[in-house]
């Protein structure tokens, strides 16, 4: 409690703190957004809940901390990643999800489970369960009283790309004869197949697109952070807490809410330690689905 | 009605698979023309404990080929080569108790190695004391393990809580030669919410009261931890004397980054795992002017028959697994090779294979090693071995305290890289 | 005769379009009253909102005197004001028996009572009912093998076992073989006078509706148009352009 | 219940209580196959029986553990003290102590896992569908975080219990017994309850809840019930486990979400959702497909089990008892309509 009370007690002491955990939360929480957003798609267009997100993420960090490992210059990884993943989920789909889409929901839900296990252990065996991170050799940036907030110019290079990648995307669903095959399918797949839409190449499309902005993400976060096989479930909560929260197809909204859940987390790992940073991400899903619950409730409706 | 005839189907032949694994494993078997001495061990393959996991299995697999080189235990007349049968267990303390009876019960095992890390010590620990299987450890160093008066259990390494306690000592020295009060540095720790980390905490925080030091950060990190950017920040506002950090290897790597790309600068920071986590590979620069606490360092003048001298071990450990090249061997592997040489040891003062004997042996045990001396407490703990502290001076690991070990003087206060 | 179900000045818009607009009207206890109105003239938007299956803009809803328009489906159904899906909803993997078993009326169960089994009366009224509408052969097929018509008159079996006071229909012939509606309205008759059951029916044929129903209201447009005895609003002028101008 | 079907009954029972002493060796593995069968069955309870899939019913089992531990220990001696880093080196339970710990620890986690359904439940059970797995998952992982970050109960430590205070091979048939015991009472419990109107309404809200609420069904209150009924027997299996285990700690033992939590439902699918022996069926193949995985494919085991998962849930959906049904609907009494005779009849 003494300890909460002082932790509060220098974000006003020292209000520079406060910067700093933003632009801290910000940054992580562009990556968020950017699986989240990859989870919206997938649920938004075939009803499928993925909870292997988090395992694609953390499968592409692995592949573009190999091809480093092998002499790619690290920046390119993030396409890299982005290539291969897109034809990892394209087997994923093939292989599983296109046997589950028409299916009950609680289906996707743990035949993706299954799936995440099988990824996280694959990983386990071909790479072994320490952390690994590629060093880039850019500088720090450094700011403020005795350089007190840090930017490591990797960190913005990763946060760039970020922001290119979910501009890239959403102008191909805007503009490209695919991206509006997509939103139709996603508004009445039925009404799309009466329109001469080939919905299975759709399906497969946007799966393998999610699997493949994951990967860049992973890409991204091998550089910034660190990754290991087993930190997949943390990325896939996360992904799960803003969509529920932003809701399904509401890009800005995802955005918004990975942002805000980036620095929701600093905070509250500032606050009352990083000890509490999982239990503060599962805490905050269980606050969107209540509130969720009670704006239903109020239309006399559940949540479904 | 046929659905319960189906259903006895199942039973009896679950039954049956259960029957069949019961009669594998027995019989003499001969290695190297000696008669087999099987022991068990559950060892992290996978999981988050993998990599030390695996560094203790290859200092076990180590120790067994120079036994067997040597010529064997030699018992009475007879002689025995060790056989060690390996679990997967996972990083999971249920998982290892549960592999831990199979060992016991199937596989009928009477000698246990231990796994890794205290947290596996712990849930093993009860089993093999319930039935009465000596089991010599290597890498639970927990004092929560020796204090529930636990017979079978002997642990090579020494005590958690004497990790970072040099450190702590090492701070207040350099604050008087500062011209401070001891009472008035200022200690940041951060450690890992596990069995082994909880105990270097509260192994720091009780050596920290006796000077009357007070923790100015006292966090838990988190069991996957990526980020410890919170923890740091703190650290720059609150500018502590002494920042301790444990958590393994993760914690180590992420340590070190972070404090490299923070530019945290605090004149003395400890950490433990820096070998296993190979931060001065890794991270370069960034690394140095870090306190390491070890178990065992290959600059010591240990030695014995067996092994040779520390340094000597180094040489022929890195020879025979090449993935240790250009790395430190960490000492998970070589209190490993030290716990297998304790029971060659043992087996041969007892003089039979009966446990009871061996366990009698175990406690008598006063050995020197490569590893260091080995005694064991009334609790199974190793008495006779001191921690050493080192710290990374210019990308080399030199020993810094005690000052009896020590071979270089501390860099203080350390200059953020 | 007491009011069962008093509307009054209920307004309900999905977001700009208006279905019901200042909508009054009583259902009287032991009566049928009918309800029609050309395509999308709110009448089904009427009943969600009566069995509370959404909120509505404003107005009061009364049941038995009771305000039950802030009440959710459960809680209303439970008063005993039932009702039945324009598309029939059984429980299609359950046989006949156990779909009129599950629809005992659990609203007078007390928790231990459900923990009981069903009495020998139980079944009888499940059989007598299952007769009643004319299912008694196919009583242990699975119900969902059943033919749309037969799912229908399966519902209104259960309904009927549900013991309501007040039952809302919602277009019970549409879907069934013309040659068993007249079947259909006899037992809905026998049903509204032999078990005292409050009938409050949506229908599309003119024909049913007229022979069945003593008070009707039309409905165009959201708004009440007319109401009346079946020959009034047989007659009535409005009733009929509505009807013409919705072809 | 014909002859033969009481027969095939005391036979089995007769076989569960002769197994511990045909294996000894294997006691250990058949008390957790009991325990899996226990918390198949109850998951089985709400996902199967009443369409609620819960990812979080691993909530109770280690909520179970804590408490029984806590109160055990509670009896004796000071908690915080006896779970302190340093341990205190406190583990002298009498016998009689111990017995009492056990009784106590077993019935309060019952009690407070089912009181913990009951408020836990009338804010979950408004989630319908996914969300209802996704909210129960969130509930069971906040609890291990939360719990492994609670220093009163041992924090990341976790918790070592006292050993049994007897001869060992008692021990094991001691909690053999315990797991088996409260499984067949489960067992039973169930067979009753499925028979009864509250087992038809649980049906009901799964079938169509909609229209279960449509006819007055009081669903938020079976729900509710049916949730702390499982939970009730899930908090008493993770009592005995936490006595059988000695040492826990809670991420992975206590709140050990894709393990057992996860486990459980694949026992359900692969067994067959929604039928009494479904869930007892699923527990014995998958314990004796994960016993032999983690013998013989060390290292590959949870590759193994991830398949094992997807192709359950992808292709098997229906399990052994639901392909069997399918196979052969009369073993299950249902009738296939034999003629149209009837159709014209109410005319």
């Amino acid at each position: 409690m003494d300890q909460i009370l002082s932790n509060i007690g220098l974000l006003f002491e020292f209000p520079i703190v406060n910067l700093k955990i933003l632009i801290d939360g910000l940054m992580i929480g562009a990556l968020f957004a950017l699986a989240a957003y990859g989870l919206a798609l997938v649920w938004g267009v075939m009803n499928v809940k993925n909870l292997a997100q988090g395992d694609f993420v953390i499968c592409g960090g692995y592949v573009a901390w190999y091809l480093a490992g092998l002499g790619l210059p690290p920046l390119m990884g993030v396409p890299a990643a982005f290539i291969i993943m897109w034809g990892i989920g394209w087997v994923c789909y093939k292989v599983v999800i296109s046997r589950v889409i028409e299916r009950d929901l609680f289906t996707s839900l743990l035949a993706t489970f299954g799936l995440a296990i099988m990824i996280a252990q694959i990983l386990n065996l071909l790479f072994g369960s320490d952390t690994q991170s590629i060093k880039l050799e850019y500088a720090t940036l450094y700011f403020g009283e005795n350089d007190f907030i840090d930017v490591p110019i990797a960190k913005l290079i990763g946060v760039c790309m970020a922001a290119v990648l979910a501009i890239g995307v959403i102008i191909f669903m805007k503009r490209s004869r695919m991206g509006q095959a997509i939103r139709a399918t996603a508004q009445d797949a039925r009404a799309a197949r009466v329109l001469g839409i080939d919905t299975e190449k759709v399906y497969a499309f946007t799966f393998s697109l999610n699997s493949a902005i994951c990967g860049a993400a992973g890409a991204i976060i091998v550089m910034v952070w660190l990754i290991q096989p087993f930190y997949g479930i943390t990325y896939a909560i996360r992904s799960f807490v803003i969509v529920t929260a932003a809701g399904l197809g509401n890009l800005p909204g995802v955005i918004a809410a990975g942002l805000g859940i980036g620095a929701l987390e600093q905070y509250g790992a500032h606050i009352f330690g990083i000890g509490y940073q999982q239990a503060i991400a599962v805490l905050l899903l269980l606050l969107v689905l209540v509130i969720r619950l009670i704006q239903q409730r109020r239309k006399r409706q559940s949540l479904q | 009605m046929k659905i319960l005839s189906a259903i006895t189907a199942c039973l009896s032949g679950s039954v049956l698979l259960f029957s069949g694994a019961a009669f594998s494993a027995d019989e003499a078997k001969q290695i190297n023309g000696c008669e087999a001495l099987t022991l068990g061990a559950a060892i992290s393959l996978t999981g988050k404990y993998a990599t030390n996991g695996i560094h203790a299995k290859n200092g076990y697999e180590f120790a067994i080929s120079k036994i067997s080189e040597a010529g064997g235990i030699n018992i009475g007349d007879k002689c025995y080569n060790f056989d060690v049968i390996y679990y997967d267990d996972e990083s999971k303390g249920d998982r290892g108790a549960t592999l831990a009876e199979r060992l016991i019960n199937q596989d009928k095992v009477q000698y246990m190695l231990g796994p890794y890390s205290s947290g596996l010590t712990k849930a093993i620990a009860p089993v093999t004391e319930k039935y009465q299987i000596p089991m010599v450890e290597a890498e639970g160093a927990s004092r929560s393990l020796f204090n529930k008066g636990y017979k079978y259990l002997f642990a090579v390494l020494s005590t958690s809580e004497q990790y970072l306690a040099s450190a702590v000592a090492l701070a207040a020295e350099k604050a008087e030669e500062a011209g401070k009060d001891a009472s008035s540095v200022k200690i940041a720790v951060a450690v890992e919410n596990d069995p082994f980390s909880l105990d270097i905490r509260a192994g720091v925080l009780e050596d920290a009261k006796k000077f009357g030091m007070k923790a100015v950060i006292d966090e838990k990190l988190p069991r996957d931890l990526s980020d410890m950017s919170a923890i740091l920040t703190k650290v720059k506002l609150l500018k502590p004397d002494l920042l301790i950090v444990s958590g393994h290897s993760k914690g180590a790597a992420t340590a070190v980054r972070q404090i490299g790309e923070m530019k945290i600068n605090v004149p003395m920071i400890a950490l433990t795992h820096c070998e296993a986590a190979d931060v001065t590979g890794k991270f370069g620069d960034t690394a140095n002017d870090i306190l390491c606490s070890t178990q065992w360092a290959e600059s010591l003048s240990y030695e014995d028959a067996l092994f040779g001298t520390a340094s000597n071990y180094e040489q022929e450990f890195k020879a025979t697994f090449s993935d240790y090249d250009g790395k430190k061997v960490p000492y998970q592997s070589a209190q490993a090779t030290a716990a297998v040489y304790v029971f060659k040891d043992a087996f041969e003062r007892a003089g039979t294979t009966d446990k009871e004997a061996v366990r009698e042996a175990l406690t008598a045990t006063d050995l020197q090693t490569f590893y260091g001396p080995i005694k064991f407490s009334e609790a199974g703990n190793n008495i006779a071995k001191p921690m050493v502290l080192r710290q990374i001076q210019d990308g080399e690991y030199n020993v810094v305290a005690p000052s009896a070990f020590a071979s270089h003087k501390v860099n203080w206060p350390r200059e953020a890289q | 005769m007491s009011t069962v179900i008093e509307v009054r000045n209920v307004s309900k818009s999905y977001g700009g379009v208006i279905a019901n607009k200042d909508v009054s009207m009583d259902v009287h206890s032991g009566g049928i009253t009918g309800l029609i109105g050309p395509n999308g003239s709110g009448k089904t938007t009427l009943f969600n909102s009566i069995v509370g299956y959404h909120p509505i803009d404003s107005g009061s809803i009364k049941f038995e005197n009771r305000e039950i328009s802030k009440l959710n489906v459960p809680e209303i159904a439970r008063l005993g004001l039932l009702r039945t899906f324009q598309q029939t909803r059984i429980y299609g993997e359950m046989n006949g028996v156990e779909n009129m078993l599950i629809s005992l009326p659990h609203r007078k169960m007390k928790l231990m009572e459900s923990f009981g089994n069903n009495s020998a009366e139980d079944y009888e009224r499940a059989d007598h009912l299952l007769e009643f509408v004319g299912l008694y052969e196919k009583r242990f097929l699975r119900s969902g093998s059943l033919s749309f018509g037969q799912q229908k008159l399966l519902e209104f079996a259960m309904a009927l076992m549900n013991e309501p006071t007040c039952l809302l229909l919602d277009e019970p012939t549409a879907g069934i073989n013309p040659t068993l509606i007249n079947g259909l309205i006899d037992r809905l008759k026998r049903a509204n006078s032999e078990f005292g059951i409050t009938l409050f029916i949506i229908e599309h044929n003119m024909r049913v509706i007229m022979n069945m129903a003593d008070h009707i209201y039309c409905l165009a447009h959201g708004e009440l148009l007319a109401e009346g005895a079946p020959d009034q609003i047989q007659n009535d002028q409005r009733v009929i352009d509505a009807y013409l101008g919705a072809h | 219940m014909t002859a033969l079907k009481v027969i095939l009954y005391i036979v089995l029972l007769a076989f569960t209580v002769a197994a511990p002493f045909l294996f000894p060796d294997f006691r250990t593995q058949l008390a957790t196959l009991w325990l899996m069968i226990v918390v198949s069955l109850t998951w089985d309870m709400t996902g199967g029986q009443m369409g609620y899939n819960s990812l979080g019913n691993i909530f109770f089992y280690g909520t179970g553990m804590y408490v029984a531990a806590v109160i055990s220990i509670g009896l004796v001696y000071d908690v915080a003290e006896y779970t302190s880093a340093a341990g205190g080196g406190m583990n002298d339970f009498t016998p009689v102590q111990y017995f009492t710990g056990v009784g106590l620890g077993m019935l309060g986690a019952g009690i407070f896992c089912a009181l913990c359904a009951l408020i836990l439940g009338y804010i979950l059970f408004g989630l319908r569908g996914p969300y209802f797995a996704i909210g129960t998952l969130g509930v069971a992982i906040a609890a291990g975080e939360l719990v492994s970050n609670w220093e009163w109960v041992g924090g990341g430590q976790g918790i070592t219990l006292p050993v049994y205070p007897a001869d060992l091979d008692e021990g094991k048939l001691f909690f053999y017994f315990l797991f088996a015991g409260t499984g067949v009472i489960l067992f039973i419990f169930l067979r009753w309850l499925y028979g009864t109107r509250f087992g038809a309404a649980i049906n009901a809200i799964r079938d169509d809840e909609e229209k279960a609420e449509a006819m007055g069904i009081h669903t938020m209150r079976y729900k509710l019930v049916t949730w702390s009924m499982a939970g009730f027997f899930v908090g008493i299996v993770g009592a005995i486990s936490a006595f059988q285990l000695i040492s826990f700690e809670p991420l992975e033992s206590a709140y050990q979400t894709i393990n057992l939590g996860i486990f459980m439902v694949v026992c359900v699918l692969l067994g067959g959702k929604g039928t009494l022996w479904g869930p007892v069926i699923g527990a014995i193949v998958f314990h004796v497909f994960k016993e032999v995985t983690w013998n013989y494919l060390l290292g590959w085991q949870w590759v193994a089990l991830g398949a094992l998962i997807v192709v359950t849930v992808v292709y098997f959906q229906d399990g052994i008892m639901g392909w069997l049904a399918h196979r052969k609907p009369e073993w299950f009494g249902v009738r296939v309509e034999k003629n149209d005779a009837t159709e014209g009849a109410d005319r």
